[in-house]
């Protein structure tokens, strides 16, 4: 649409610095937080002029952290890549468990689909306080007690049902002529899937994917529950700074950017597929 | 080592020689301080080891759960002398403060055999002692075949000994004589007053005597320093809120939160003095406490008074140590001082807590697990604790006399020794020992919230709520 | 084989799921119990008295409406800002590419730590927002430390946290939509108004509801900010479900009271989330059946 | 032996019975032609067929084998959708190609199998694009190379031209013959359009209300059409139909005035019936008999349409070669008689034709 009107570009272009000041504003504010020492980040009135410091991001890469109050063991390292352990392996078997159940909800009509659909969904809304309680005795019966097997598991009730139902909407959304097409031209069902449907709702999937991982990875109470220290994600490792002795916000803020690091480069790699699946209008037709 | 210098330090570990005469039998036998203080390491652990077998059980893996805190830096920092000493294994899972008590519940509820020694406090005990899931250490400290001859139990400040002990009856008195010893004290924070001494200089200002003072001297410092607020006080929606300041400066007006009779529970918090109380306390946090009170938990308290923000706090006072220390703008800036409410009391009643160590009943190793506990809470580490680490402030009587601590303390802490000493006889817990402990100091923060926001006069909310807590009293089978 | 292939897909993800909420079923047989950890004495089976003492519980119906407020609230906020930002952002230009993957920053901060970084900003003496607000001359904002603005600023927190994913779903919903009716709107002059609301506003709906259905979801459960904020307060001014029920659970050991109050919580959900389906399935039997 | 057999086919979506008991057979080669208008289900029988959705009833045979169990990959069946269903992320090579792979050939069979088709479509040029830049006719012509590539012995086109402009349309009608005639494959056709279905078929099944109503060549269709449906639906300008009631010996009343018609309907005196006459079949004179007033003179190409109205009001059209040297003017005055083979009777009850009899 080639007739906009310059006065709408400036209102678009105001309203987009609005969104983007309040929804960055933030982050911004924390990245400075993250080279800064708690002296100069709590000092009234506030102010973007100080001299930075690396020294919370040494703290947290290399373990141990010098403060008059002692030397601190920081195992954040460890939590990181917990964290990145437990949403990987979670999102990637959610996907290889929900891809193939959301496109049979997509394309079957098959009794009791729907509910079964909705079960699944269901399960998005179980109290995840109460359950995890009665499932730490489930967990020592099975052995799964403090494993990571344990807690992949248990995260699949973050990332299955929201994969299930976003990759669903994609796949509906795909001519199944496309498939059809493809079957007739002598292919399997299994092959069409494989070939057809997967890489149509790339866009969906890649969507999908990126928000469990990202539910996953801010999850705590899980892990907090079922496992002992040393499978503990970041976001009960960042929690460390809050200790008796004080708030450690500069080593707080470069936690949250070094926890936020991984995941803003898989939302970065996704969005290649993210876009690639704009160019599918064919698809939709 | 000489036999001469051996006997010298093994009678100051035995509590035989003052530390000041120790140092001066050493000086005479020409022993530099520094030399001393090794020859005192090596005679703890042979002191400890005398007429005990500590090796009885070698091999054994011990697991803790501890919360990230100063006292468990210290534990760590000393781990090493006990797994040499008794050739046991331990390993230990840290948890953030922030969750380490749900981790505690979530681990206790589900019998978790995974920890065989973990940190708690005293309030958290009269869940988890009814609950069963920790075990009574009268039976280990009394008993000469588990417990070292050095031990010295008598050694802790007894109102700690008996706020950690309690017969398990709502409403029973803490250290009764039929009270179960549900832990044992570690390290302990009582609540005073400590202040900006800067900031009291530039405003003309004294620390405050009593209630009537503090709210004058906190509503003066607002009004003059143009900047920083009076008094800092906690205020979120907790328990957390009820403990520290508030209950030691209401304590300290004889009021109680409940009254006991024929085993049965009263709320007693709408009596006239309490009203009268809670009424100079509002006034108090609407007049000179932080703007966005009802958010303050430890940590904001904390680090108004270490960055500057507020002039003086009323909470525990190894809050107002660790804010005089660290990376915090007015370090060496803080003061202390000691605070009794009520005009007419003769000392202050502050209350306490006390961060200690229980026996989980669901370790399979409980005897080895009290081996353990009787060594972080002995003498030996606590003395280690209180004069190279934060493990203030120390629980026993034996420490607090210790001059190297006194020394530290006072030199970098000053006030800090006043105020504790003054304040230690009177300190321990006020809180009635009860079930629904945290369900109601919940409720009694939520109607301080209401009573500072105005949505609810002093009166009528204390009315209420003793009308509530009544009814949810006798819903348990309490009241 | 060909009936049986639905299944067969469907059933690894079910069992998975299934298996973990076994437990689920402990914790609905936990709400009929008289059963309070430290109490030991008092446990015992009492049906559904738990759910009956609610009913005379202003408490509880204080929490109800609380998590109802909450949950719509921010909900709808997010949907507006979330669509609005959509549209701004839908032609696939580089820089609306990278703004919308910035923008999903905020989502990537942990709920939990999230909120302690706005407490520093909202504190009234070091907080940056703290002292924006007080150049523009509201000196005495409290923030969430006052009854009158806790909500305001906890749905900020949960806007600001949460804005992004129902901004990205409605983004990749928007690109996805066919281009001919635009293309044909376009041409035949119709007002943009009328375009949007006849023609983007329905076909987007499948994917609007989708992400207001997980919005919903999490948001009448939440517990992270509130919690991290205010714990439930000030007074009793945002003690939603979840934290409720926590401080039953993890502070006063109430686990028949905390279980049946999730139960409860459980129930409204299934019922909201119902709603949702149905009309969901309904939108998409309009736009499939009719091939 | 036929190669393609519909047994008494139905199918049904919930209640709604889209396809009611319909038989067919269809002979190597042969391409039938399945007419009728939108929604009566002709793409839905392609896709039984082509075993994308199973018949609720009936059998479907190719070669006399059932194909009851066959899953389609296994049935040998090339087919070209209305939407033309080209796999978005495969440029068009792989499009095409993608039968020939499936079929496990060598890289230089495909190469080869995919040269062919596209040279025989046209689109030897565009191969390596992606489907969405192409035209709506190269899109067209990639669909219909994909169903042809593998010579299947059966295709099912499904309404491949519904979706280009007229003038691609207009050329493709007169290609497809030639292409499906070279392919020999058996060809079922699904249009909407009566002349493609004329163009191209050997026989014509038209399809309406989930039955076949005729299944005949396109002449027969068009001579003889079973129906007044069918009647309406082939021819254009389509046929003149009046409602009306048989005379004395062969006649009808045709707004007031006795018309003579074919002597064959002579034994159907009393009934209510639809007189059809083809436009064609209108023919023109000045002599003495019935009258019309030229009312409109619209000429189209190689005919020309003459709307014409009786004195008693009565509205008819009739077609003229444009090449005849008699076209009347407009508002002139003509004598109008039917032809006896554009002719028919209709039963006005049932909508069947009125079989000829002898007098």
């Amino acid at each position: 649409m080639d007739h906009t009107s310059t006065l709408e570009q400036v209102i678009r272009g105001v309203l987009i610095t609005c969104v983007l000041v309040f929804f960055l504003f933030p982050i911004f504010w924390i990245v400075l937080m993250s080279f800064q020492t708690n002296e100069t980040i709590l000092r009234i009135p506030p102010s973007i002029v100080f001299e930075p410091t690396l020294s919370n991001y040494s703290a947290l890469i290399t373990g141990r952290l010098e403060s008059a109050a002692g030397n601190l063991d920081i195992a954040f390292m460890k939590n990181l890549w917990n964290s990145f352990f437990l949403s990987a392996s979670s999102v990637l078997i959610a996907l290889v468990l929900g891809i193939p159940a959301a496109y049979a909800f997509a394309r079957f009509r098959f009794r009791l689909g729907e509910d079964i659909a909705f079960t699944l969904l269901s399960f998005r809304f179980a109290p995840p306080l109460l359950v995890l309680l009665p499932l730490s005795l489930y967990f020592k019966q099975l052995g799964l007690t403090n494993t990571y097997i344990g807690l992949i598991w248990v995260y699949q009730l973050i990332c299955l049902p929201l994969i299930l139902w976003i990759v669903r909407g994609y796949f509906e959304d795909i001519s199944p002529d496309i498939e059809h097409a493809y079957r007739i031209s002598g292919n399997s069902w299994l092959k069409t899937f494989w070939k057809i449907a997967v890489p149509l709702a790339k866009p969906g999937i890649a969507a999908a994917g990126l928000l469990a991982f990202i539910f996953a990875w801010n999850n705590f109470v899980f892990a907090l529950i079922l496992a002992s220290a040393d499978k503990q994600p970041v976001t009960v490792g960042a929690l460390a700074f809050v200790t008796a002795s004080g708030i450690q916000y500069g080593q707080i803020a470069a936690a949250i950017v070094l926890s936020i690091a991984p995941t803003l480069a898989l939302a970065l790699y996704a969005q290649r597929y993210l876009v690639e699946g704009l160019s599918l209008g064919a698809v939709k037709g | 080592m000489y036999e001469k210098e051996k006997g010298l330090f093994d009678a100051f570990v035995a509590g035989k020689l003052s530390r000041r005469e120790l140092l001066a039998a050493s000086a005479k036998l020409g022993i530099s301080a520094a030399a001393g203080g090794m020859l005192l390491t090596q005679a703890q652990t042979r002191a400890m080891a005398a007429e005990f077998d500590w090796m009885a059980y070698k091999g054994t893996k011990l697991k803790l759960l501890l919360n990230k805190h100063p006292y468990a830096d210290a534990m760590i920092a000393n781990l090493q002398t006990f797994k040499d000493m008794t050739g046991m294994d331990v390993t230990y899972d840290v948890f953030p403060e922030d969750v380490y008590f749900d981790k505690v519940t979530a681990a206790l509820s589900s019998g978790s055999s995974e920890y065989d020694a973990f940190m708690t406090g005293a309030y958290m005990t009269w869940t988890y002692g009814p609950a069963g899931w920790i075990a009574d250490l009268n039976e280990y400290i009394k008993d000469p075949a588990k417990t070292n001859p050095t031990y010295n139990w008598d050694d802790v400040l007894p109102g700690l000994r008996a706020s950690t002990a309690w017969n398990g009856v709502p409403g029973g008195e803490l250290g009764s004589a039929d009270a179960k010893q549900w832990c044992i004290p570690w390290g302990y924070e009582l609540n005073n007053l400590s202040y900006n001494v800067k900031m009291f200089e530039k405003a003309g200002v004294q620390p405050p005597k009593n209630l009537d003072e503090l709210v004058a001297t906190a509503a003066k410092l607002t009004k003059d320093l143009g900047g920083p607020y009076g008094v800092g006080v906690r205020g979120s929606r907790s328990w957390a809120t009820i403990h520290p300041g508030f209950l030691s400066g209401y304590s300290n007006f004889g009021q109680k939160d409940f009254s006991v009779a024929d085993g049965k529970l009263t709320a007693a918090m709408n009596t006239a003095e309490s009203k009268a109380f809670h009424k100079q306390w509002v006034q108090m946090i609407q007049e000179s406490g932080p703007k966005n009170w009802s958010t303050y938990t430890w940590y904001q308290v904390g680090t108004d008074l270490g960055a500057g923000a507020s002039a003086m706090i009323f909470d525990a006072d190894i809050l107002g140590y660790f804010m005089n220390g660290g990376d915090n703008k007015e370090k060496g800036n803080i003061g202390y001082a000691p605070f009794a409410a009520n005009p007419k009391a003769t000392a202050p009643t502050p209350n306490v807590w006390i961060w200690s160590l229980a026996l989980s009943n669901f370790s399979g190793q409980k005897d080895a697990a009290w081996y353990f506990m009787q060594w972080a809470s002995s003498v030996e580490h606590d003395l280690f604790g209180a004069r190279k680490m934060d493990f203030v402030n120390p629980v026993r009587a034996s420490v607090w006399k210790d001059e190297e601590f006194r020394g530290r303390i006072d030199k970098s802490y000053p006030g800090y020794l006043n105020q504790h000493d003054t304040s230690a006889p009177g300190a321990k817990i006020y809180f009635t020992a009860q079930p629904l402990f945290f369900d109601l100091t919940t409720q009694w923060a939520e109607t301080l919230q209401k009573m500072v926001a105005k949505e609810l006069p002093v009166d009528e909310g204390l009315d209420k709520l003793a009308a509530n807590v009544d009814k949810q009293l006798k819903d348990a089978g309490l009241g | 084989m060909r009936r049986a292939l639905p299944y067969l897909l469907s059933l690894p993800a079910l069992l998975v799921c299934i298996g973990i909420l076994i437990p689920f079923f402990t914790a609905v047989y936990y709400s009929l119990l008289r059963f309070r950890l430290n109490l030991p004495a008092m446990k015992g089976f009492i049906w559904f008295d738990n759910y009956i003492n609610f009913l005379s519980d202003a408490a509880f119906w204080n929490t109800v409406k609380i998590s109802l407020v909450y949950a719509g609230l921010t909900v709808g906020v997010e949907l507006l800002l979330g669509l609005g930002i959509a549209l701004l952002l839908q032609k696939p230009t580089r820089f609306n590419n990278i703004a919308s993957i910035l923008l999903l920053l905020p989502l990537m901060t942990a709920p939990a730590l999230a909120a302690l970084m706005w407490k520093l900003m909202t504190n009234p003496n070091f907080g940056i927002l703290s002292y924006f607000v007080s150049l523009l001359g509201f000196h005495d904002f409290k923030w969430a430390s006052d009854p009158s603005t806790a909500l305001f600023t906890v749905t900020l927190v949960d806007v600001w946290v949460y804005t992004p994913f129902i901004m990205i779903l409605l983004l990749a919903g928007l690109r996805s939509l066919p281009k001919a009716p635009f293309e044909a709107a376009a041409l035949d002059g119709v007002p943009r108004s009328f375009v949007f609301f006849r023609i983007t506003l329905p076909m987007l709906l499948p994917y609007i509801i989708t992400a207001s259905l997980f919005r919903l979801l999490d948001s009448i459960q939440q517990f992270d900010i509130v919690y991290s904020m205010t714990q439930g307060g000030p007074g009793d001014r945002l003690m939603v479900f979840q934290v409720q029920s926590y401080l039953e659970f993890f502070q006063y050991t109430n686990v028949g009271r905390s279980a049946a109050l999730l139960i409860v919580l459980w129930a409204i959900t299934y019922l909201l989330s119902n709603i949702f389906i149905k009309q969901w399935l309904k939108l998409r039997e309009r736009a499939h059946g009719g091939a | 032996m036929p190669h393609l057999e519909l047994a008494s086919i139905s199918k049904s979506f919930k209640s709604n019975k889209v396809l009611d008991d319909i038989s067919l057979a269809a002979d190597a080669g042969e391409i039938v032609v399945i007419f009728g208008p939108s929604g009566t289900g002709k793409t839905v029988l392609l896709r039984l067929i082509a075993g994308v959705e199973e018949p609720t009833a009936g059998t479907i045979s190719i070669d006399d084998q059932d194909m009851a169990d066959v899953a389609p990959e296994h049935r040998d069946v090339g087919m070209a959708f209305q939407n033309f269903a080209l796999f978005p992320h495969f440029d068009a090579f792989e499009n095409i190609a993608t039968p020939l792979r499936a079929r496990a050939q060598s890289a230089a069979q495909i190469k080869e199998g995919v040269a062919r088709v596209a040279k025989l479509l046209k689109i030897d040029h565009v191969l390596s694009h992606a489907p969405r830049q192409l035209s709506n006719g190269q899109k067209q012509r990639t669909a219909l190379a994909r169903a042809l590539a593998s010579s299947p012995k059966l295709l099912l086109l499904d309404d491949p031209l519904r979706n280009v402009d007229a003038k691609l349309r207009f050329e493709m009608r007169l290609e497809l013959p030639r292409l499906l005639r070279e392919a020999k494959s058996t060809v079922l056709y699904v249009t909407q359009d009566y002349k493609e279905a004329m163009a191209l078929a050997d026989r014509i099944a038209v399809l309406a209300h989930g039955k076949f109503v005729q299944v005949a060549t396109p002449e027969e269709i068009y001579r003889h059409p079973a129906t007044v449906n069918v009647a309406r639906l082939f021819g254009d300008p389509t046929i003149n139909l009046v409602e009306t009631v048989v005379g004395e010996g062969a006649t009808i009343d045709l707004a007031g005035e006795t018309v003579e018609i074919d002597k064959a309907y002579a034994g159907l005196k009393g009934r209510s019936v639809t007189f059809g006459v083809r436009p064609e079949a209108v023919a023109l004179g000045d002599g003495a008999g019935l009258k019309a007033q030229v009312m409109a003179v619209t000429p189209l190409n190689e005919r020309t349409v003459l709307l014409l109205q009786t004195k008693g009001g009565a509205e008819l059209l009739a077609s003229l070669p444009s090449s005849s040297p008699a076209i009347p003017k407009a508002e002139s005055e003509v004598t109008i008689s039917f032809n006896p083979i554009g002719s028919h009777l209709f039963d006005r009850e049932t909508g069947a034709t009125h079989a000829k009899g002898r007098a």
